[in-house]
């Protein structure tokens, strides 16, 4: 295991002080280290992302057990914008780009890290490098780019942030496989050429599991299985529920309908 | 109607400078007077919209603020009491201050509650104020012209119209501040995290940007031009405590323009100023008061979100 | 929505009389039997300046509910409030001096009035929400001040029109009779509140304040349902108005300035947003808060002497407490009773409810 | 200055006063301490106020002291009501003493007349219930009143106007004051004098140049304004910096000394009742010395008003005698002569039925070169 870059161990999140959403979650990502959260809806995978970043208090919600390191220090319940300085920055789900400033705005209004030690011009170039198209819709208002384009445009202006770990919420959320592959290449290269962790969480497994060296699937709240990509990809339970391949010949509804195949996690 | 008063007129002009002359010189003054009131108006209305597009708060007490812009000139006259231009400086430093301090040990508190309550808070910092300047200036009427000893004197324009030098000193004030806003919203870094922060909050504390920090700024600027409305108009025409009804006037020309866009503001300055003047001096003198909110009603049914504001704040708030 | 007041369990109801009544158990009754008792002796033994303050805050309390009805209730911000209760107190003053029209006239038609004018003012709300209703409620009580102007000065009274108090076969009010009189009204408005928070349109306001789309989707016929608000609550403040009218025994447009309906707004916020108890207690509290600042201030030794600045700490002391109120209680006055009753509903027991169950 | 910052700062102050002597003659005044009005109303009760203590410090009226019990209304109608009610049952007053706005006068009036305790009006305008035929509680001792002053101006500007006089009118949106501009027009018509404007102008103006304007592009020679200071001074200066220099008379209020010499325009022209302070008469030494002696922030030259208010009440509780109730006090007020010592052209005399003088003295100032100078002396009319 290389030097865990970020340690959740064990963290609980209760909203209003009554529902608790996520229960005894412990991950971890390495320096350089790509890992993926894969799960389905309510799974509790936002809020673990919202917890690592911060964002909780918004909608009444506070981490009420565990803790969160991020190099040896605790940032559980802290403010979110102090977050973002110290290099976690959030890709968010929805409303991720400022609808009516252009793109060359997007990107100068982040605050960068970087920017207290003064290379803050260095930062421009790098998210047209990794995203050569968002230097031709330069002028363009954010409002009017296309699905793929924000997408883009969001992961490059987090890389202004100047992060240390990068956390991207449902990069795949209503986009075409071609884009989705293209996005998640790029997300590669940005790991090998910055050096910088990823928590990716994703609903579509094929895509988190082609880059993810290691990942974890979470259900009602918990972590219910993980591994690296091998163990995932082989794992029959991942391929079924996840990866669709059904074992076997097709069966007709009927069966199906019958007998349910019950999950044997803790195997 | 209005030629009728316009022939009454001519009649009696003197016969030395011709009927067309004088009725250019009429028209040419009233432009003046829409110009100087609509940069009171949009001057006062900038306040408003500084602090309504970035946090959604509406400052019912920019008019205290204002007027406490201007009492302070009369304590710093006192205190460099030799140099005009150190006083007003310290004057506008203070009240760019006051912001600040305003909204972090009052406003800050305010952020989660519901919109009724945060516009009561305004209203009550608003009572708070005019309170401590009647107790420590009292409610007599104040000269800070003569305070600094700066005289107000009577320029003539082309063609015969007149405007007062504080009340020229005040249009090119305006327009400087609104160019500074451009340049600083359009171009700034700051400027461009207090439109961040203005469309999505949520959005703009993720990519590191301390909301708090933009949100202090907003009130500080406003409290800025607040004063610099507030000394210009106390320079021009003198200063008493009933100074906030005018903040109040100003109001309707930022909502007709459109509470989160400064053209709007602008705009909206310029029409409700040019509608108050031209009925003033056409219909009856007495409609001036209630002619902004009159353009207020109108606008409000037909477009509430104003000249030029964007349409989407009518349902978020 | 309308809350009873909390009340231990094991009170069970066998018919559906007992479950509408609003005095249920046997502490509630004999507390309304006391309540009754001081009210009734209070005309005797307060002084008449009390008596006067009495008599002010029943007239501010039936402003106040109806302004909760409208705000509290159906979440419609209106600043206009002054302009209403001005309109009462001019179709009062108009009807008295042009046709000596006596009360029983004059108190149905400013009810009129106010029906009118809510229609007009809530038109708007069908449009507008929040902060840009409460402007447009603004504007309209401008409109109506310069209206009652300009009345004023074209018909000559300067200072304001004199009416004499209502006479009912020759029985004129005293200042004892005023007090009764008031509290009948108090009484009769809170009980409106009270039966029409109950009724279907009580639930209605509910899901509008609340949130619009889903009342619009439930089938709730918001824009109906708004306009009900608007014109019931402009009504009670007209009435509200007239009575005002009639005690004060003058009107002139001086008196219903925007400070006014700031204080109204300031009732229901200090008293405790969405209870009728709240805007009870905003009433009393913001009538009887400058007298009592002005009594504290007195006791300042050389009080005589800084006369002149007391009335402006008066003034900033009001602003002080609303931010205070504001900003650290916002459950406002009933909070701090609703928390009192917890304690000691729950007395034996330390331990607080859970906190969530009791917004 | 630092006593301002001391209160501002709510301290409570160390020793209590022994509370003041039983046996005093009790009197109320509610006044327009706050709010916009504040300006014009406030000096007059400080003036009031240190004349009360000085008479007090001097053994008082008939040996007992006399207690002024002040209540602000803040030139609100229904707070003035409620103030006089208190002030008549609670305190139980003899004498009632209004220095508000003219809004506050018919809620007072209502109130002292249930208890028919006598009415004083000393720095608002005198309502027309103290012209003859006077109601019998109220009494006033203000300069100014409607129609005559008028009357008082119409006739100066004919006197000293050569040549054909077009009048213009400045007035303030209250009635009162309009009531007295659409008065004066009627009256100038009379005197063949050519109205040819009037503009009202609402108070909360941020600028008055569209107002100024107008009255000029009417081509008036003279102005006149009878509406409070602020109004008056405003337009004034509006209508110079459009650059028209004819001759402009306004009423005197109490702060028309100090701005003759602050705005030193030689055609603006100020009819009073009160004579100026610049003239040094042993009076206004003696106003000078206990204003500056009680500290008060208001400049002794806007205190005419409310000494004269203070002589007036000193007058009549003389005349009341020991103990005084209401009634005694209202018939020693019915015939009284209150010697001004030159602060008007003569002493203010009530009469059974006139409860506003007998006669009436107007003096005219103007700014002549470095200093104020008297341009009609002391000019007397009758009151029938």
């Amino acid at each position: 295991m290389t030097a865990a870059l970020l340690q959740v161990d064990k963290i609980e999140v209760v909203y209003k002080r009554v529902i608790t959403a996520v229960q005894g979650v412990t991950l971890s990502v390495g320096e350089r280290q790509i890992v993926a959260i894969l799960g389905t809806n309510g799974a509790g995978k936002t809020t673990t992302l919202r917890a690592i970043s911060g964002f909780l208090g918004i909608d009444d919600a506070r981490i009420s057990e565990g803790s969160i390191t991020f190099k040896s220090t605790r940032i559980d319940n802290e403010l979110p914008h102090r977050i973002t300085g110290r290099g976690i920055v959030l890709v968010p789900e929805r409303e991720k780009v400022f609808p009516n400033l252009t793109v060359a705005e997007n990107l100068a209004a982040p605050v960068p890290r970087a920017a207290r030690s003064g290379q803050g011009r260095r930062l421009d170039e790098r998210a047209y490098h990794f995203f050569p198209r968002l230097a031709e819709l330069r002028s363009r208002t954010a409002g009017l780019l296309s699905g793929g384009e924000r997408q883009m445009l969001a992961i490059g202006a987090a890389l202004m942030c100047g992060p240390q770990l990068l956390l991207v919420d449902e990069l795949s959320l209503g986009l075409a496989p071609v884009v989705i592959q293209d996005l998640t290449r790029r997300l590669r290269s940005i790991r090998d050429e910055l050096g910088i962790g990823i928590l990716l969480v994703e609903q579509s497994a094929a895509a988190a599991l082609e880059i993810a060296d290691y990942a974890y699937v979470m259900e009602n709240g918990r972590v219910v299985l993980d591994g690296d990509r091998e163990r995932l990809k082989s794992h029959q339970d991942v391929q079924e529920f996840y990866l669709g391949q059904a074992a076997g010949e097709r069966r007709s509804y009927r069966d199906i309908k019958q007998y349910r195949r019950s999950r044997r996690w803790y195997g | 109607m209005s030629w009728s008063r316009l022939g009454r007129l001519t009649l009696r002009a003197p016969s030395t400078t011709s009927r067309f002359q004088l009725a250019r010189t009429i028209r040419l003054q009233l432009a003046v007077n829409i110009l100087v009131l609509g940069s009171i108006y949009a001057l006062i209305a900038c306040g408003y919209v500084l602090i309504y597009r970035v946090s959604r708060v509406l400052n019912l007490a920019h008019g205290e603020l204002m007027m406490l812009g201007a009492y302070l000139v009369l304590a710093t006259a006192s205190l460099f009491n030799g140099h005009p231009g150190i006083a007003l400086a310290a004057a506008i430093l203070l009240s760019l201050l006051t912001g600040a301090i305003v909204y972090i040990f009052l406003m800050r508190k305010m952020t989660g509650e519901m919109v009724l309550a945060a516009i009561l808070t305004t209203v009550a910092l608003g009572i708070l104020v005019r309170g401590i300047v009647i107790l420590i200036w009292s409610a007599q009427q104040q000269y800070p012209a003569q305070a600094l000893d700066v005289s107000n004197p009577s320029l003539v324009l082309f063609g015969g119209a007149r405007i007062s030098m504080w009340s020229a000193v005040l249009v090119a004030t305006t327009i400087a501040v609104y160019g500074a806003l451009f340049i600083f919203l359009r171009f700034g870094r700051w400027g461009m995290r207090m439109r961040a922060a203005g469309q999505n909050p949520l959005l703009a504390a993720q990519r590191g940007i301390n909301l708090h920090g933009v949100y202090a700024l907003a009130w500080s600027l406003s409290t800025l031009t607040g004063a610099l409305a507030g000394i210009l108009m106390a320079l021009d025409s003198g200063l008493t405590s009933s100074m906030p009804v005018i903040g109040l006037k100003a109001f309707p020309a930022a909502l007709v323009g459109g509470l989160d866009s400064f053209a709007g503001a602008l705009v909206g300055g310029l029409i409700v100023a040019g509608a108050e003047v031209l009925l003033i001096y056409y219909v009856d003198p007495l409609l001036s008061d209630v002619v902004p909110f009159l353009a207020l009603i109108a606008m409000l049914i037909v477009r509430p979100w104003g000249v030029f504001g964007t349409r989407e704040d009518l349902d978020r708030v | 929505m309308f809350r009873p007041p909390p009340r231990a369990s094991g009170y069970l109801h066998t018919n559906y009389g007992e479950d509408l009544s609003l005095f249920r158990t046997r502490t509630e009754r004999v507390s309304l039997a006391i309540f009754l008792v001081i009210v009734a002796s209070f005309p005797f033994l307060a002084s008449p300046f009390a008596l006067d303050l009495a008599c002010q805050v029943f007239l501010a309390s039936i402003g106040a509910l109806s302004l909760m009805l409208l705000t509290g209730y159906a979440g419609q911000i209106s600043l206009g409030h002054a302009g209403l209760i001005a309109a009462g107190a001019f179709t009062t003053g108009i009807l008295a001096r042009e046709i000596a029209a006596p009360f029983w006239i004059t108190l149905p038609a400013s009810a009129l009035t106010g029906i009118v004018l809510g229609f007009v003012f809530g038109l708007p709300s069908l449009r507008l929400r929040g902060l840009y209703l409460a402007v447009s409620t603004l504007a309209l009580h401008f409109v109506v001040i310069y209206l009652g102007g300009e009345y004023e000065t074209k018909r000559g009274f300067s200072t304001g029109i004199v009416i004499d108090p209502p006479s009912l076969a020759g029985f004129k009010l005293g200042g004892r009779g005023w007090y009764f009189v008031l509290f009948v009204a108090a009484v009769a408005s809170l009980l409106i509140c009270i039966n029409l928070l109950r009724s279907r349109s009580g639930r209605a306001w509910g899901a509008i304040r609340v949130r619009e789309t889903v009342a619009e989707a439930l089938g709730i016929n918001v824009a109906r349902y708004k306009l009900l608000a608007f014109v019931i609550s402009s009504s009670m403040t007209s009435v509200a108005g007239c009575l005002f009218a009639y005690y004060r025994g003058f009107v002139s447009v001086e008196a219903f300035d925007l400070f006014l309906s700031i204080q109204y707004v300031a009732m229901i916020i200090i008293g405790g947003i969405g209870s009728l108890l709240g805007a009870l207690l905003g009433a009393m509290f913001v009538t009887v808060f400058p007298y009592l600042i002005e009594a504290l201030l007195r006791l300042l030794p050389n009080a005589q002497k800084l006369a002149g600045d007391i009335f402006a700490v008066n003034y900033a002391a009001f602003g002080v407490v609303m931010i205070l109120f504001l900003a650290f209680e916002p459950l406002g006055l009933v909070g701090i009773w609703r928390r009192l009753q917890n304690y000691f509903l729950l007395w034996p027991f330390r331990y607080k409810p859970l906190a969530g169950a009791r917004k | 200055m630092l006593n301002r910052i001391l209160l501002g700062g709510l301290t409570a102050c160390a020793i209590a006063l022994p509370a003041a002597a039983q046996e005093a003659y009790l009197v109320g005044l509610t006044a327009a301490l706050t709010g916009p009005p504040a300006s014009t109303y406030a000096p007059a009760v400080d003036a009031l106020r240190i004349y009360i203590d000085r008479v007090n410090a001097a053994g008082g009226v008939n040996g007992k002291q006399i207690k002024l019990v002040i209540e602000d209304d803040g030139a609100q109608p229904s707070k003035a009501a409620a103030n006089t009610k208190k002030l008549i049952t609670q305190d139980n007053v003899v004498l009632m003493v209004n220095a508000s706005l003219s809004s506050t006068y018919a809620p007072v009036i209502a109130e002292s007349k249930s208890a028919n305790v006598p009415l004083l009006f000393a720095s608002g305008v005198c309502p027309q219930s103290v012209y003859p035929p006077a109601d019998p509680l109220q009494f006033c001792t203000t300069g100014y009143a409607s129609q005559f002053d008028s009357r008082a101006t119409l006739d100066f500007v004919k006197a000293t106007a050569k040549g054909p006089i077009k009048m213009g009118f400045s007035a303030m949106a209250i009635p009162l004051s309009r009531g007295e501009m659409d008065y004066a027009m009627e009256l100038s018509k009379k005197m063949d004098i050519e109205p040819i404007d009037q503009e009202v102008i609402p108070p909360p103006t941020a600028d008055y140049t569209p107002f100024a304007t107008k009255l000029k592009d009417a081509g008036p020679n003279w102005v006149y304004s009878w509406a409070p200071w602020v109004t008056q001074v405003r337009t004034l200066e509006a209508l110079r910096k459009l650059g028209w220099q004819d001759n402009y008379i306004a009423w005197g209020h109490l702060e028309a000394e100090a701005e003759l010499a602050r705005l030193k325009d030689g055609k603006f022209y100020v009819i009073n009742s009160n004579a100026l302070f610049q003239e040094k008469q042993p009076i206004h030494k003696e106003i000078e010395a206990a204003a500056s002696k009680a500290g008060s922030k208001f400049p002794a030259q806007t205190m005419t008003e409310g000494w004269i208010g203070g002589m007036a009440i000193e007058a009549a509780l003389k005349g009341a005698g020991w103990p005084a109730d209401p009634a005694k006090l209202r018939a020693a007020m019915e015939n009284l002569k209150i010697d001004t010592k030159g602060l008007r052209g003569g002493p203010i005399e009530w009469t059974k039925d006139n409860h506003f003088r007998t006669r009436l003295y107007y003096r005219v100032y103007k700014w002549d070169g470095d200093k104020i100078a008297l341009v009609q002396d002391w000019k007397t009319y009758e009151v029938k």
